[in-house]
């Protein structure tokens, strides 16, 4: 009795706190360009440098949003001029000139000249600088500023992704000092206030060069936890989630009229990742065999339901020289009981700790174990891995995604931690980098792939989907988040 | 005038059985048994403070309220008013985070309905009569500040503070040592006689008893099996357990003059 | 008391410079590269050894140390390997969630544990004295995350009564929204804690009921309630009152927790946060000011019990 | 002189109900013992019969409750009765394994600093009350912060926080032994130190500590669910129940019983210990009434 009446009290308090918080903060009774969108994220930015480890957050955030580049690479991967008007390239393919685009001015209201340029650039190739981009970078000769409006690089290397990664390359004021927690760019928006574990807010800047946001501005509410994430947009705390991580939960959105679940293309593939170069693996008709013993279509279905794709290599769609190979060493575990020749095999699987790889190795466990191969799963942490297997190349077999784009360069490069050694490969690798035109580029980098393919150099077990759940009020959103950007600036909310 | 009935006082199973007696107004009644033999368990019972969960029967008459069955609110008016206690170990008895005065005070208003500065005097005046000298340190003192034997007097004089009509004494002298003992019982003794209270004196110790009691009630495993006046009582013992009282308090009175003290 | 209150200080001083030492040798000692943690996939050895430099995590242990320790007293905490953050100023800045949640859930957790607790102590002859047992008995057996889940489901999901996590981006400044974020959470927090406290209630209750000068007052006309509430309730607090100090330490672990539930960016989350990442020093920041915390509260709460028991403030 | 134990404690004051008592604290000794004996009987179970294999996968994504999986399934179609078994053998084993490593170091240590004096005593103090200001909790995750997440480093973690508080209990205990005469008396006699140990400290000290290992093997299987919980105790592909719950959540409104069953297995083990630990005390300690 007691008990029920604290319990009531208690109950009514609550209700109280609730009734007088109401209508507090409430961003959903404005619309039109007057609104604010609250987005639902996973990736805090770490800091908001992105050469000094800023990480995926800061570029959702913050690329094409508050910073811009002298190219911009498209919601669905085309590469597009932004801060640069014009670009001419010598015929040895060695010297680009960039020509910038004029009146353009930082949130500080600093007039952008050639020497922030070059000071961007060099900040990403800096001896100090975290950038993930560094390594996938010709080596630049030179920087020159011939004008303010004037940019020439030199290479050392012919680079048929030089303009490419430039998309990567933030202008930032050259005088800015500290850019871990701050921002001065030449987007659409300028940088509010990040309160850290928690939120990021943009404003409009309103007097932005190009076409201006259509919204006021934008929150990102950030969450470690992808059920939370999506309580906040059951509950309209967010009204979009940039890239949905719990796939068990979807079934809460599907049949809501409310919301709206967008299946996008992404870039980041899971990997079941061999040691080439050590027992069983040097064999490549045990790489084969094992790659059709694990049903890829059924793993993916138990971890994403209906979403997602396989795509039988390291070449997703978005990529140019994309491939469907998903029939080579296709599901077939009576080919791969062939292929073993009754032979019984043991291995290890060193599996990173944290979600989906503890899952999926407990799928391919029971997969390989019906053609009559044991997998001791080894649980290590993303530190172990990286030290174990990244440094030391001290594994049979290992997981883990990979989530860049054009990323199947790494077959070409003998050292990396899977230690793929073909001659072929490599050099159709190094050409395709030389080419002079996109196409030659292409057909080279195709024909290496079906190579690593047929292979099996690893087993590309599926590429993850990219899903935005969004409220059904908004449109506008980028979709696919290539690389983890996210373009607020088209988003409207009715 | 019967200030206390009890009949047929009957606790738990048999640890008090069938106990039957009364006290009038001015008596000096002894009830005296080993431990164990339930003396302490029919005081909490007269004054109707037996612990939960404990069955009683027969019938507690104090100023003729059922000390037993009458309802909370009735039993507490009788407390303090008509009876007072004064347990056995006067340091656990006292409150041990309350400074002495304060207590003391305690039955002062509740019963005499004094504030201020009559009630620090009546405090004062209280510590006066149970022969404490220097009573604003002692009002001012924590119990563990005080001897033992202070301790006893204070809560003499808390009980007697109340003015009972019936002091009940559970082995108030037990846990002092000898030389205390006999100025506590001489304390009691001129208090009662002064005010003409009542005592009900429990004690496993016959000496201490014949003391300062007239008639008196022996105790065994629950039942009373002797009762009658103290003198006669040491002189012809009739039950085999008082006899064993009565002996060893000879022996132990010997053994006192063979080594030559009092 | 004056020469406790030293003594009780020096051991205050002497516990906090022991556990900054506890804390260090422990971190030092644990496997892991705090080098690796800095740098991620790609880093060369060369790149490593720089690295190590940059921490000083190349030198002897005691230099380390002592250089930790330095940089400690002058409220320096160092920086992230993350982020490279100072981490003080992103202590500071989650304390706003922390602080208020922990309090709050204590003194809810003390509001509604003291009388329930005495409740069941001095009803226990009652039916409900044991069913207020059973429930805070049930209380101490459920984890507070699955309180927190719960919760959220039925007053989040399902009434749409408040929300399912997060803080407002304008925290305290948006005071209806900020104070309707940390509903749910401070009553998971309570209501777990509470249910400890209940026990330590009603058991100092019961051994107060049981004892002789709660006898005496009754004895001299005090009725129930008013013996319980001049003798009782000032003796049974002397024992909560030690308890107190290790429960408002639990509450802050139980708001560790919590936070991760709710998706609250306090110091919980920021730890776990440092954990997985690695970030040693993050970890031990928001480790050596949580461990401060609950020794100076461990120190108030000896002060606070023998300012309510006489018999300590003198030395046996 | 008598060196029974039993004459150790103090008679029971006047005015207890020992009696009506006693017939209450047995109540809570059985259904604690039921309870826990219902977890283990189960664990013991699984090991020789389980519904589905562990990684059988053939049940269907998140198959509803009811017909062959009495919980549904989970996302990879394994069987979370199964896995609720599997996750019973993780809580016990924390339980034993936590408070076998808490229970002797923390025994030891707490007999050393027992028979320290003076400063050594003062010092001993000072640290067993600076490793209690960790909380468990917090040095189980700044072990795993360091070691990384495993069963074993969860165990470890929590032992190692728990024998800090036995410590401090057993430093508390045998001083209070060692103040009694008879101590005094058998050093007296010359009884050698460690047959002072094994005769009449230990034996004397049992009692308390076996209630507060109880206590704390009940407080081990919260704290390594709530690890678990954090993704800092045991990893997945093991049904941790902790681990279970993390996963529920994403479903708790689809699937309810995933995010009940694991919660109310935890509170019935939990509470069969916390039972079994009041009723031990009211058996070695009959003067406190629960």
């Amino acid at each position: 009795m007691r008990k029920t009446l604290v319990a009531a009290a208690a109950l009514s308090l609550t209700l109280a706190l609730a009734a007088c918080g109401g209508g507090g903060s409430d961003g959903t009774a404005k619309a039109g360009d007057a609104a604010t969108i609250q987005i639902g994220s996973m990736y805090e930015p770490q800091n908001l440098d992105n050469t000094a480890g800023g990480g995926q957050g800061v570029t959702e955030a913050l690329n094409g949003n508050v910073y811009e580049g002298l190219f911009k690479l498209t919601d669905d991967g085309k590469v597009e001029p932004l801060l640069a008007q014009d670009q001419k390239v010598s015929d040895d393919g060695l010297t680009y000139t960039f020509t910038l685009r004029p009146d353009v001015e930082f949130h500080s209201g600093k007039t952008l000249t050639s020497k922030d340029v070059k000071a961007s650039i060099e900040a990403v190739t800096a001896e100090s600088s975290k950038s993930a981009r560094k390594s996938s970078l010709p080596e630049i000769r030179s920087i020159e500023t011939p004008d303010d409006a004037t940019v020439v690089v030199r290479l050392a290397t012919r680079s048929i992704s030089f303009v490419y990664n430039l998309s990567y390359i933030w202008v930032f004021n050259g005088d800015a000092t500290d850019r871990t927690t701050k921002a001065d760019g030449t987007g659409p928006y300028k940088l509010g206030d990040w309160k850290r574990g928690s939120t990021l807010t943009l404003t409009r800047n309103d007097a932005y060069w190009g076409t201006k946001a259509k919204n006021a501005g934008v929150v990102f509410h950030y969450f470690t936890d992808a059920t939370a994430l999506n309580n906040a947009l059951l509950t309209n705390a967010v009204d979009v989630v940039t890239s949905e991580q719990s796939p068990d939960a979807l079934s809460q959105f599907e049949g809501n009229n409310a919301y709206k679940v967008n299946n996008g293309q992404s870039t980041t593939k899971l990997l079941l990742a061999f040691n080439d170069k050590v027992a069983p693996f040097n064999d490549v008709t045990v790489r084969q065999a094992i790659s059709a013993a694990i049903d890829d279509k059924k793993l993916l279905t138990s971890i994403w339901g209906e979403y997602g794709t396989t795509i039988g290599s390291m070449v997703p769609p978005s990529d140019p020289w994309y491939e469907d190979l998903t029939s080579v060493n296709a599901y077939d575990p009576e080919k791969a009981k062939q292929l073993l020749g009754g032979k019984t095999l043991t291995f290890t699987l060193d599996t990173p700790s944290y979600d989906p790889h503890p899952t999926a190795a407990t799928f391919i466990k029971s997969e390989l174990a019906k053609v009559g191969v044991t997998v001791n799963i080894n649980t290590i942490t993303a530190d172990e891995w990286y030290t174990k297997v990244y440094q030391k190349h001290d594994f049979q077999a290992t997981m883990q995604e990979h989530v860049n784009d054009r990323d199947v360069v790494w077959y070409g490069d003998p050292d990396f931690y899977w230690g793929y050694d073909n001659k072929q490969v490599t050099g159709w690798i190094d050409q395709a980098e030389q080419a002079k035109t996109a196409d030659e580029q292409t057909a080279l980098l195709k024909q290496a792939n079906r190579k690593i393919a047929e292979d099996a150099a690893s087993d590309w077990l599926y590429l993850y989907p990219q899903i935005v759940v969004a409220s059904t009020k908004l449109s506008g959103y980028p979709v696919n988040g290539l690389n983890s950007q996210f373009y607020a600036y088209g988003i409207t909310k009715s | 005038m019967t200030l206390l009935t009890v009949d047929g006082l009957t606790v738990g199973d048999s640890l008090v059985a069938d106990v039957s007696f009364t006290v009038t107004a001015g008596d000096r009644v002894g009830l005296i048994g080993e431990s164990g033999s339930g003396k302490s368990l029919t005081s909490l019972a007269i004054l109707g403070l037996l612990p939960p969960g404990l069955p009683a029967s027969g019938s507690v008459l104090l100023d003729g309220v059922d000390m037993l069955h009458a309802p909370e609110r009735r039993r507490t008016r009788v407390r303090g008013r008509v009876a007072a206690v004064v347990f056995q170990e006067p340091l656990t008895a006292l409150d041990p985070l309350m400074r002495v005065g304060r207590q003391i005070a305690e039955p002062l208003q509740r019963f005499q309905r004094l504030r201020g500065p009559a009630l620090r005097d009546a405090v004062h005046a209280a510590l006066d009569d149970v022969r404490l000298t220097d009573t604003s340190r002692i009002a001012r003192a924590y119990p563990h500040e005080l001897s033992g034997g202070q301790r006893q007097r204070v809560a003499i004089a808390m009980a007697l503070a109340c003015r009972p009509r019936l002091l009940v004494a559970d082995e108030p002298t037990t846990a002092l040592d000898v030389t205390v003992q006999a100025e506590i019982l001489d304390l009691l003794d001129r208090l009662v006689t002064e005010r003409g209270t009542a005592l009900l004196f429990i004690t496993h110790d016959l000496p201490v008893a014949a003391r300062v009691i007239r008639d008196t009630h022996v105790m065994r495993s629950g039942r009373i099996v002797e009762s009658g006046p103290i003198g006669s009582l040491i002189a012809a013992p009739a039950h085999d357990y008082t006899r064993t009282l009565v002996d060893s308090a000879r022996r132990f009175d010997a053994a006192l003059e063979r080594t030559g003290r009092d | 008391m004056i020469a406790y209150l030293l003594r009780r200080t020096a051991i205050l001083l002497g516990s906090l410079v022991l556990a900054a030492v506890v804390l260090f040798v422990l971190l030092r000692l644990l496997p892991g590269d705090p080098a690796n943690a800095l740098l991620g996939v790609g880093a060369t050895p060369e790149q490593i050894e720089a690295a190590r430099r940059e921490l000083g995590t190349d030198a002897p242990l005691a230099t380390q140390f002592l250089r930790w320790l330095a940089d400690v007293a002058t409220l320096d905490l160092g920086k992230s390997l993350v982020s490279s953050l100072p981490v003080g100023p992103e202590i500071v800045a989650r304390l706003p969630v922390t602080v208020p949640l922990t309090l709050s859930a204590f003194v809810v957790a003390v509001l509604v544990a003291v009388p329930v607790g005495v409740l069941a102590a001095t009803r226990a002859d009652r039916w409900y004295g044991p069913v207020l047992n059973a429930i805070a008995q049930l209380g101490i057996a459920v984890p507070a995350f699955w309180v927190g889940l719960l919760l959220i489901t039925v007053f989040a999901l399902r009434l749409r009564v408040l929300p399912a996590g997060g803080f407002p981006p304008d925290g305290w400044g948006d005071f209806g929204a900020a104070a309707q974020s940390l509903v749910l959470p401070v009553v998971t927090v309570a209501l777990v804690m509470s249910a400890s406290l209940i026990r330590y209630v009603r058991s100092a209750t019961l051994d107060v009921l049981g004892s002789d000068f709660l006898r005496t007052a009754r004895a001299l006309g005090a009725s129930p309630a008013q013996a319980l509430w001049r003798h009782g309730l000032r003796n049974a607090a002397v024992p909560v009152l030690a308890v107190l100090a290790m429960e408002l330490a639990t509450t802050f672990l139980g708001a560790v927790v919590v936070e991760s539930v709710f998706a609250l960016p306090g110091l919980g989350g920021l730890l776990t946060r440092g954990i997985s990442q690695h970030d040693y020093p993050v970890v031990q920041g928001v480790m050596l000011v949580s461990t401060a915390t609950v020794l100076v509260v461990g120190f108030l709460g000896d002060l606070a019990q023998r300012l309510a028991d006489p018999r300590l403030r003198v030395r046996p | 002189m008598s060196l029974d134990p039993e004459t150790l404690s103090p008679p029971a004051p006047a005015g207890t109900a020992p009696r009506k008592a006693r017939r209450r604290l047995s109540w809570h000794l059985v259904l604690g013992l039921i309870l826990v004996l219902v977890v283990a009987g189960a664990v013991l179970v699984s090991y020789v019969w389980l519904p589905f294999a562990p990684d059988d996968t053939s049940g269907g994504r998140l198959t509803p409750p009811g017909g062959d999986h009495l919980l549904g399934t989970d996302k990879l179609g394994r069987d979370l009765f199964t896995q609720l078994l599997i996750g019973g053998r993780i809580a016990l084993g924390t339980a034993l394994g936590a408070v076998a490593v808490g229970g002797v170091l923390g025994v030891s240590a707490g007999l050393l600093a027992g028979f320290a004096t003076r400063w050594l005593d003062d010092a001993a103090a000072v640290v067993l009350d600076i490793l209690i200001a960790f909380p468990t909790l917090l040095l189980a995750m700044l072990i795993v912060a360091g070691a990384g997440a495993s069963l074993g480093t969860a165990i470890l973690a929590i032992g190692l926080a728990m024998a800090a508080i036995v410590a401090r209990l057993t430093r508390v205990l045998v001083k209070q032994v060692l103040a009694r005469d008879y101590i005094t008396a058998a050093r007296v006699a010359g009884v050698s130190w460690p047959r002072i140990v094994a005769a009449h400290v230990l034996p004397n000290i049992a009692p308390v500590l076996l209630v507060n290992l109880a206590l704390q093997a009940g407080l081990a299987v919260l704290a390594e669910a709530s690890l678990s919980y954090l993704g800092l105790g045991t990893p997945p592909p093991n049904a941790s129940w902790g681990r279970m719950l993390f996963e529920a959540q994403a479903t708790v409104l689809t699937a309810p019983a995933a995010a009940l069953a694991p919660g109310i297995a935890l509170v019935v083990l939990v509470i069969g210990m916390n039972l079994t630990a009041d009723g031990l005390r009211d058996l070695t300690d009959p003067r406190r009434r629960r």
